[in-house]
């Protein structure tokens, strides 16, 4: 298991390789990336974070993941700091034997992560004016995604 | 006791620094939220709407009934957005 | 769309990053990799494929993907013939502008490419022997994992 | 009518040969497995049970009652195990 918080880009394909190359016996590598959009007029982002407790977070969330399924690894980096479109935010990736786990765990990681996490997004447009940058706020779907988790401790 | 306070996000811009080391006897982070309303108009305006806000205490996300009993960092920030 | 057949080895990382490169305002990019696993004594696996069917089952696949979800690209690529443990197989790639899409349309096209791409693997033990190789037999949980997607046209 | 026969899997390995071309009246696929397994006992051993197999007329995958009129392409093989 391998968590990364960092301010510089990463080659998200050397990522995936090395991931995939280090597994035995693993039949199924899922991956997501998540990807800085540029419609509606963005300019750029700057992610905040939690030094330690992000870390932390991740690290529980990538946890719970592999105790809900099978899973040989998981694999996860998120950026912070500026970010422009086109720019890899974050990535995931999950090794499993089959690939009903690897598809879960990586689809309930990316919700995890996306309300549990200690991240948040500031928006700048095309002005680049700190005064007219907002923080993105969280989405009531991103809350309710998460209720598809529970109960069932494995599915 | 003394705490370290932590302030993200627009939680952080509205009260003008990013942390602080208090001198408190709040009980719980309530208790604790109270006295920063208190203390200036910029707390009263971060703290406006506590629905709108997450609290995390010694790195772990929490309520705001947590007792802060041997708490070292509690944490002010708004719902997360990251992924 | 591209959708590849192929006996050749190839580098699902490089992949993966032009993949992404190719896209805009994509914000989830979701892959999923087959890997050879070597457990139960596996030496080697030919797969044997229907040129010309295959390339047109894949395109279908991935067409019915776009149908039903909101995606900006899809890619497939399958090999065929010779491989050994620990080779990728195979993989599936999604752009999308949400990540459920993407998260949906790889799953997708991993069930249907599993039971309806003409393709069949046979697998040789440490002994090598064509006469102890056996095809791999269809799994009555991958024809079911296709009643999933059936009925609502989009999720 | 000349029409390709195609075998694939261990359907080309019991009949022992990856495809040939028939001339045949056979109405639909149903009528082209009869014919085949008259022919040898290496056809009447893979389609032994057509249960286990599948069809694919034209180069797309459809049922043995099929109509064969104005087809080119007929292919036998197993349930596919892509992935």
């Amino acid at each position: 298991m391998r968590i990364v918080v960092e301010d510089a880009a990463f080659d998200a394909g050397a990522e995936v390789n090395a991931f995939a190359a280090a597994q035995r016996d693993m039949g199924a590598i899922v991956t997501f990336q998540g990807v800085v959009r540029g419609d509606g007029g963005l300019a750029r982002m700057e992610i905040e974070h939690y030094p330690g407790m992000t870390e932390r977070a991740l690290t529980a969330i990538a946890t719970e993941a592999r105790d809900r399924w099978n899973l040989g690894d998981v694999l996860v980096i998120h950026r912070h700091g500026r970010l422009t479109p086109g720019e890899v935010i974050m990535m995931v990736a999950t090794a499993a034997p089959h690939r009903a786990d690897a598809f879960a765990a990586a689809d309930y990681l990316m919700d995890y992560l996306k309300s549990r996490a200690p991240f948040w997004k500031k928006e700048y447009g095309a002005d680049g004016a700190a005064e007219n940058a907002t923080w993105v706020a969280a989405k009531d779907a991103d809350e309710a995604a998460l209720t598809r988790w529970q109960g069932a401790s494995n599915e | 006791m003394m705490i370290d306070v932590l302030y993200f996000a627009w939680v952080r811009e509205r009260i003008g620094l990013p942390r602080e080391r208090l001198t408190t006897d709040a009980a719980t982070v309530a208790d604790l939220v109270a006295e920063l309303i208190q203390r200036e108009d910029r707390y009263a305006a971060a703290f406006a709407d506590v629905t709108a806000l997450r609290v995390a205490v010694d790195q772990v996300l929490t309520g705001f009934d947590t007792p802060l009993a041997g708490a070292r960092e509690v944490a002010f920030f708004p719902p997360m957005t990251g992924g």
